[in-house]
């Protein structure tokens, strides 16, 4: 039976924007006690849908035509006096961004005794007891001090956690939900779909869930609407879209999707390029005049070594220290102790000049695409920087370049122009045109494909493996999604609270893990059991 | 580039704050030419009401001087007082700024205690003093007007800095070999440009301003002809000739209008995402 | 006469103290004026009349001064008046203190008390301009039983003046006011008239003259408003002014003209300085009329003047004609005017103006009063303007600006243009020793008519400060000092 | 670090910066042409090198400089600031006199502007894009762009002597003898042109920051949030946008109550407002220099309090500050 059933449903955008219509005649409903994902590529019109039903559209965007259909009344009709007495009430939103959703100057408590409040329900002591009721049932430890924490003291999965009792606080019935789990690493990601799923198991919500990540929707889907420019090409059971997909859009995105299978591991020489040996590192944080810091212990005595063409990849959650132990390899961190060696020479005992030199050998291809690029320079001058500065004559550099930016699939109209012309997948080919202007001998690429959509994910990884034949490169792959390491990587590296707890070949890692924390971090994959097993029995 | 001229000229107030201001500036730079007669010749009688008689559109002041002509030649003064002090106070502002944010740690510390020094000592204040001490002339009226005015530049520019240079990009650099300095200059800086240039349209109308207050209080230099110097001079009249003072009065209020409403465009169109959403 | 009422005058800018004793600076003579006294006051006419002395004698020869007291006059701390502070006044307080009276005392051979209300000076050798010297603000009488014995500058007292006048100090918000209560023990019979006086504090002109208007004070003192607003106001209904009170300090503006280097050495120069000046342009747009072009160093107002001298009226033909003749080739001079408000930077940008016109480059200096004393004392400056008080006797107000013997670096008040004349230097202290008036008179057209050929300073006008006032407050200024004298006499119609 | 401790430091930083202040200012203002013996003797009308002499040598001028400043930095620590030259009374007491007045005036203006600038600045941007909007931020640049003394001479010729409806200048009726509930009207009658003058040059810089931070924080995620809550709009303006939109007009606020100070001599010569502002004036104008450094300390001591009291306020509105280093 449906709850909410949307009929013609055009939402206009307004004059110069990408399109028209954000989205054009879609039509599907929500059933009861069903989850419900929709997917679909970036811009594909998801949230604008889901803020049309919650009244929540932005001033410029008009609804053109349609109606949603909700407990007898048109959604989209309604006068907003009662369209704000449904929300949070009858319908309930959780955002994807958990760090900014919440208000950081409101008590955690309060802002759920506010949805109370709003609605005029119960009084005062009542109120608070709810609300403490609430921050149990969604797993947050301590209640009775988190109702009296600040946003700023919640990590990024209690946070969400937080907002998630918020939309339940009055028991709706349905759950919309744009993105949740997508700023999230795998493991806090695991716990929220699975507090989702048991929440809306228990209280029979309607949940209609928005993402891109087709892991998560083999993971709680019951249906599955796929979205592309403004329309719905595809929607079924998630069994049916997932495995027998219809429209040719789903297919690609599909096939995308890093397979499961490992791949053999090349033979590489046994000569390491790199060797990193009780690396340490350790931040203070917090702290001010006269207040104890609180210590964290990014790196903390890790070893490895990399071999000449090889491929070593860095696995762990968030906060792991991944990213620290990249940097600390080109030194744009400086370790505390331990030793760099770089063709057995330490990094940590160069001087400025000797530093600048050695880091040519090194690169680094940066997590974020929009952010590793100065806004205001060329493509051309951001790849012939380096090189000139090395000394390299400034046309040499330039026909270099151009090359370069064709060997990462670019045409060489892109060097004439600034990084917001290009997108982001597009971008992330242009950084390790970057890194490799340098010739280096080892380039480190810290996530250096996790915020692309899967197609172009696809595209990158297909460079780095060609680059890795053609120039013999050692590489260092830092990424948190686990399919992506097994398909590029020769050996694996799994860290945790900055300790490497297991190191070894990409298979030994990923099909007999030695380490519990490696167990956990492939048991929490999402739709880890769908497709290919990842985690092998045994 | 073009976008940015696009949204800019999208914002109706920015471009009547430009043609204020490029009028103000072409009556300055061509104040000899529209008015050879120097504005201190006493050419008729004091106290002639504006309209009254041709060839003195705006009447005469209290010796009988052309008020259109101190107008236009004021202009000049204004004008260079407000840039110049402006040129100045970014001169020292955003180096110090840019250091203390970029090195951190020690230099940060010193080049602070510095800032705050002269925060600490209210403004219009230190700059009374410092006309007095150098005695009045242009160049000190800008001169201190600078000094009082860096402090919120090195403050901005120290702030974008640090946001700055953790960015990715800058790591990016690094990593390609560049120097310190190119780093900072090449990179840090020209990203931190939105808000220091709406910064300097805002302090070239407070300079405007400052030089005018402290034209009131008799610090302003004798030899120029300035707008402050018109208001503070008829003043002592303003109930006899209320114009004398109005008519310098509503050019200052005009041309600092003008770079308020620059500014603002700057704001609006330097900041992608209100450009985006219209506002 | 009606008695009672309160009487709100304007005081700018605020005075340092009230201790008329140390301070004698315009703004506490106004104020201080009403507390403490002096032996004699001076009608309009600069002739001497009784004050604390009821009578007085000069002997024949002009050397021997002798005053009597009058009795039953009581501090205002009660305590009695007699000869016994007369004579510490003037003997040690002030010899110690007021540079002005060191003038005079120089002459002074012994000042004695005979009894408790007789005090006699005895001069060295006649000095004409003594009888000018018991003026309230030049030797003013301070009581002997609190100063004597103590650091007179560090005085606790000094903050709570106690004085013989007809009012008493009664409060001072800094900043704000100044409140003077009636003497009710006051000597003379019935007065004073009014109850208390307010001086307020008002530190911009253009307010000042709201003040008035707005009826928050009803007496201007000279100087206190802008020139503009003087014409102005006096057109108002129901407000008088008058001219009256300012003989005695004759107040004459001219500009010091450096006679030690650069242009303004050359005589000629000089002379091509006054021709190119229009005076009356500058009195009647700059001073509104008010004043009177000076024709010399005297004042038309003081003792002595002689019109019979070299006139300079305007003529920029001549003024061209002499810096042709000399050669001058266009070196800039520096003109410092004078720090005292609008008017004054009016005037120096006519003259400016003027001198421009016939072809001399100026350049104007700014400073604040500090800047300025600093500049005079250093003798830095080739044009500088100020005004002096003639205190009613050449001798004592004029020939201190052109005596050889007063060229003297550090002060702005002596002869600061370098002026070296001894033939003149002669005959200016022959007419101040001089008994006889109609030989000092003499003495003072010759003088005045080669100095004018001279043009050691460009004389410019003899200022004139309209007192203005609420007609209804009568008799405002009724001496020589004006408003600097006690109000004693003054009263409100009601 | 508790709020007690992040105030001692704060204290512990600004005795250092203020001895700096002390130092520098005991140059700076010795560097100006003049002192105070000349200015006095000038005033006088008549001088002679015994005069002077006698002047020098009662201020303590006649001793070398480093001498001179030994002194005075010893008397600073000992919270002394000396005898005003000209007026022969402990600078102390002096600024004491004046600083009510100055407190009250900038103080007044300051809650003034503030209060009227927030409340505009929330006007306009709730009504963003319309004329009402138009008008107020219109009105906003043009206070902005008016010199203040200007606005103060015209609200003078306005308001007391065309309207008669408040006095020119001053800081109360002197001698009127009120007392109570009169005297305090009376002084906010006197009150109201100086504060309103110096309030509305800071009222605009307050209007147009809240008006932008308030658009700005309304395109926030947590502003959508408390709308999907369902929280009615007045509710999210006032608990969740305005809350976080006051910030940067707080900071902005810290730092120039500071400057409201050295702002305030304009204002306190046209309405003869008898403030320390003015008393600075007065006493650069007479080299008097003890005062003037007098005065200066004692200004920015007040900066440095204001900047104090923003800090705390500044905790109080945002929980996430908590280290003093900033
Ligand atoms: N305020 C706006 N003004 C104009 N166009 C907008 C606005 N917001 C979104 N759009 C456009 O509307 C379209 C649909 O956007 P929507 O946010 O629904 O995408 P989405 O499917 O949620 O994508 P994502 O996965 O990136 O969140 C896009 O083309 C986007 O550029
Ligand atoms: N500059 C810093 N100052 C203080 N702590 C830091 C700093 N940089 C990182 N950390 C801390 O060090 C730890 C490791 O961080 P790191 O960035 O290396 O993690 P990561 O494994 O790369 O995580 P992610 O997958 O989120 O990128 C984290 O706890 C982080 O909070
Ligand atoms: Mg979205
Ligand atoms: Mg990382």
């Amino acid at each position: 039976m449906a709850v909410l059933s949307i009929r013609d449903l055009t939402i206009a955008l307004p004059p110069g924007a990408d399109r028209e219509d954000a989205v054009r005649d879609i039509n599907f409903d929500l059933d009861a006690g069903e989850i419900l994902c929709v997917v679909g590529e970036s811009g594909s019109g998801k949230s604008m849908t889901a803020n049309a039903l919650m009244g929540l559209l932005p001033q410029e965007v008009k609804i053109r035509s349609g109606r949603a259909e909700f407990e007898g009344h048109d959604l989209l009709a309604l006068p907003e006096a009662q369209r704000r007495a449904l929300r949070g009430d009858r319908i309930g939103m959780i955002f994807q961004e958990p760090m900014s959703a919440l208000n950081p100057l409101m008590r955690i408590g309060d802002q759920i005794v506010e949805v109370y409040e709003a609605h005029g329900r119960f009084s005062g002591a009542e109120r608070r007891a709810r609300a403490l009721a609430l921050i149990k049932e969604v797993g947050l430890p301590d209640p009775e001090k988190i109702i009296r924490a600040y946003p700023f003291q919640l990590s990024g999965g209690q946070r969400q956690r937080a907002m998630i009792a918020m939309a339940l606080a009055l028991d709706p019935a349905i759950l919309i939900a744009d993105e949740p789990t997508t700023a999230l690493d795998v493991t806090t990601q695991a716990q929220i779909l699975d507090l989702i799923r048991r929440i809306q198991q228990k209280h029979g919500t309607a949940v209609m869930f928005i993402t891109h990540d087709f892991g998560v929707v083999a993971e709680i889907a019951d249906r599955v609407i796929v979205m592309r420019q403004g329309e719905i090409v595809e929607a079924g059971s998630a069994e049916v879209v997932l495995n027998a997909p219809q429209h040719p859009y789903t297919r690609d995105l599909l096939a995308a999707i890093p397979s499961n299978a490992i791949p053999e591991p090349e033979q590489v020489a046994a000569r390491p390029v790199l060797e990193v040996r009780e690396l340490r590192k350790t931040y203070q944080t917090g702290g001010g005049f006269l207040r104890p810091a609180r210590e964290v212990k990014a790196i903390d005595g890790v070893s490895f070594a990399v071999a000449k063409g090889e491929v070593l990849g860095i696995v762990g959650e968030s906060g792991s220290g991944k990213s620290t132990v990249g940097r600390a390899i080109v030194r744009l961190v400086e370790p505390d102790s331990g030793q760099i060696l770089l063709d057995g020479r330490d990094m940590n005992t160069l001087d400025p000049e000797a530093l600048r030199a050695a880091r040519r050998r090194v690169q680094m291809v940066f997590q974020d695409p929009y952010a590793s690029l100065n806004p205001r320079k060329k493509i051309a001058q951001a790849i012939t920087e380096g090189p000139i500065a090395a000394g390299t004559p400034k046309a040499e550099a330039e026909a270099r370049a151009l090359q370069l930016l064709e060997t990462v699939g670019l045409d060489a109209g892109a060097a004439d122009r600034f990084p917001h012309e290009f997108s982001g997948g597009q971008r992330q080919r242009i950084g390790i045109a970057r890194a490799l202007a340098m010739e280096p001998e080892l380039i480190i690429a810290d996530e250096a494909v996790s915020a692309l959509d899967v197609s172009i994910q696809a595209q990158v990884l297909e460079l780095l493996r060609d680059l890795r034949t053609r120039f013999e490169l050692s590489l260092i792959f830092i990424t948190h999604d686990l399919r992506v390491a097994a398909q590029l990587c020769d050996r694996i590296a799994v860290m945790r609270h900055g300790r490497l707890v297991e190191i070894g070949p990409v298979d030994a890692v990923f099909r007999n893990p030695q380490d519990d924390y490696t167990r956990n971090l492939l048991a929490a994959v999402p739709g880890a059991d769908w497709g290919t097993e990842l985690a092998a029995p045994g | 580039m073009t976008g940015f001229l696009k949204r800019f000229a999208r914002n109706r107030g920015a471009l009547v704050g430009l043609l204020i201001l490029l009028i103000v500036v072409v009556v300055a730079i061509f104040a000899p030419i529209i008015e050879p007669r120097s504005p201190w010749q006493m050419v008729q009688r004091p106290f002639l009401p504006p309209f009254t008689m041709s060839g003195l559109p705006l009447g005469t002041d209290t010796l009988g001087r052309d008020v259109a002509s101190g107008l236009v030649h004021g202009a000049r003064v204004s004008l260079i007082v407000g840039l110049v002090s402006t040129l100045v106070a970014l001169l020292i502002g955003v180096p110090l700024g840019a250091v203390a944010g970029f090195y951190g740690g020690w230099i940060d510390e010193a080049a602070m205690r510095v800032t705050e020094f002269f925060q600490t000592i209210p403004s219009f204040a230190l700059a009374i003093v410092l006309v007095a001490i150098m005695e009045p002339s242009l160049t000190s009226i800008t001169l201190a007007i600078a000094i009082v005015s860096w402090p919120p530049v090195a403050r901005l520019v120290r702030g974008e800095v640090m946001a700055l240079r953790h960015r990715e990009f800058v790591d990016a650099a690094r990593l390609a070999g560049l120097s310190n300095r190119r780093i900072l200059f090449g990179h840090i800086l020209p990203n931190a440009m939105s808000p220091i240039i709406v910064m300097a349209s805002l302090m070239v109308a407070t300079a405007i301003l400052l030089e005018s207050s402290l034209s009131f209080l008799g610090l302003g230099d004798p030899n120029i002809m300035s707008w402050g110097y018109m208001i503070g001079a008829a003043r002592t009249v303003i109930r006899s000739a209320w114009w004398l003072s109005f008519i310098p009065g509503v050019a200052i209020l005009l041309t600092v209008l003008a770079l308020n409403l620059i500014g603002e465009g700057l704001n609006d169109a330097l900041n992608p995402r209100l450009a985006r959403k219209g506002r | 006469q009606e008695a009672g009422g309160r009487l709100d005058v304007v005081v700018q800018p605020e005075p340092p103290s009230l201790m008329l004793g140390l301070v004698t600076n315009g703004p506490t003579q106004l104020v201080a004026g009403e507390i403490y006294e002096s032996l004699l006051r001076y009608g309009t006419d600069l002739k001497p009349q009784p004050s604390l002395a009821e009578s007085w004698e000069i002997s024949k020869d002009g050397l021997t001064y002798t005053f009597h007291l009058h009795h039953g006059v009581k501090w205002h701390d009660g305590k009695p008046f007699t000869s016994a502070d007369v004579v510490f006044s003037a003997d040690k307080f002030l010899r110690k203190t007021n540079a002005r009276l060191r003038v005079s005392l120089a002459h002074v051979a012994s000042i004695t008390a005979p009894d408790d209300y007789t005090v006699v000076f005895k001069l060295k050798e006649p000095f004409g301009p003594f009888i000018n010297a018991f003026e309230a603000s030049t030797m003013p009488i301070v009581p002997k039983h609190i100063y004597e014995g103590t650091d007179y500058a560090t005085n606790p007292m000094n903050n709570t003046p106690i004085g013989t006048g007809p009012f008493k100090f009664d409060k001072w918000v800094k900043g704000s006011y100044i409140h003077l209560v009636k003497n009710k023990d006051y000597y003379l019979e019935g007065k004073p008239y009014l109850d208390e006086i307010y001086y307020r504090v008002i530190p911009d002109a253009a307010s000042r003259a709201v003040a008035f208007e707005n009826g928050d004070v009803q007496v201007l003192p000279g100087g206190s408003i802008e020139n503009w607003d003087v014409k102005r106001l006096t057109a108002m209904k129901g407000v008088c002014s008058t001219g009256k009170g300012w003989e005695f300090f004759a107040p004459h503006a001219f500009a010091w003209l450096n006679n030690r280097e650069g242009w303004t050495a050359k005589k000629k120069f000089r002379q091509a300085i006054m021709y190119a000046m229009d005076r009356d342009f500058m009195k009647d747009v700059i001073w509104n009329g008010f004043g009177k072009v000076a024709t010399g160093p005297i004042s038309s107002a003081t003792n002595f003047y002689s019109s019979d001298v070299p006139k300079y009226p305007h003529d920029p033909a001549k003024a061209k004609e002499l810096l042709k003749e000399i050669g001058y080739d266009g070196t800039p001079v520096r003109i410092l005017p004078l720090p005292y408000g609008e008017t004054w930077q009016r005037w120096a940008e006519a003259m400016k103006q003027n001198l421009e016109e016939v072809g001399i480059k100026v350049d104007m200096v700014s400073s604040d009063v500090a800047g300025w004393n600093q500049k005079l004392s250093d003798w830095d400056y080739d044009i500088a303007f100020t005004y002096l008080y003639q205190y009613g006797d050449p001798a004592l107000g004029v020939s201190r600006s052109y005596l050889a013997k007063n060229i003297a670096k550090g002060s702005p008040w002596n002869n600061v243009e370098g002026y070296n004349n001894p033939e003149l230097d002669k005959k200016w202290a022959a007419a101040a020793v001089s008994a006889d008036p109609a030989e000092r008179e003499k003495i003072y057209a010759e003088i005045q008519k080669e100095i004018v050929a001279d043009v050691p300073v460009a004389w410019l006008l003899e200022l004139q400060f309209p007192t203005i006032y609420r007609c209804n407050i009568k008799n405002p200024v009724s001496t020589a000092i004006g408003l600097n004298d006690s109000l004693r006499d003054t009263w409100i119609e009601k | 670090m508790s709020l007690a401790l992040m105030i001692l430091s704060r204290i512990a930083k600004a005795v250092i910066t203020l001895l700096l202040i002390a130092v520098l200012n005991f140059f700076l203002i010795h560097a100006a042409p003049g002192d105070p013996a000349k200015v006095m003797a000038g005033e006088a009308g008549a001088a002679d090198p015994q005069f002077l002499e006698q002047l020098r040598s009662r201020f303590g001028l006649d001793q070398p400089l480093h001498i001179q400043f030994a002194k005075y930095m010893w008397n600073v620590l000992h919270l002394d600031l000396g005898m005003s030259y000209r007026q022969q009374i402990p600078v102390l007491t002096l600024i004491l006199q004046r600083l009510p007045a100055t407190l009250l005036l900038t103080l007044t203006a300051f809650g003034v502007s503030l209060v009227m600038g927030i409340a505009l600045g929330l006007a306009a941007a709730a009504r963003v894009g319309k004329w009402g909007d138009s008008v107020i931020t219109g009105m906003a640049l043009l206070f902005y762009a008016t010199p203040l003394y200007w606005v103060a001479l015209m609200a003078v010729l306005l308001f007391s002597v065309q309207l008669e409806w408040l006095p020119a200048f001053g800081y109360d009726s002197v001698g009127a003898g009120y007392t109570g509930l009169a005297m305090a009207l009376d002084r906010l009658k006197h009150l109201i042109l100086p504060a309103l003058t110096l309030g509305l040059f800071f009222m605009a810089v307050y209007l147009r920051m809240t008006r932008s931070s308030v658009l700005e924080v309304s395109q926030m995620d947590f502003v959508k949030t408390a709308r999907a809550k369902g929280v009615a709009e007045g509710t999210i303006r006032r608990r969740h946008i305005l809350r976080n939109a006051l910030l940067p007009v707080v900071t902005l606020a810290g730092l120039q109550a500071g400057q409201l100070v050295g702002g305030a001599v304009l204002t306190e010569t046209v309405f003869a407002w008898p403030g320390i502002g003015r008393l600075m004036f007065d006493s650069l104008a007479a080299r008097d220099y003890n005062t003037l450094l007098g005065v200066f300390l004692v200004s920015a001591a007040m900066v440095i309090l204001f900047n104090i009291i923003t800090d705390i306020v500044y905790r109080l509105i945002d929980p996430r500050i908590g280290g003093a280093s900033r």
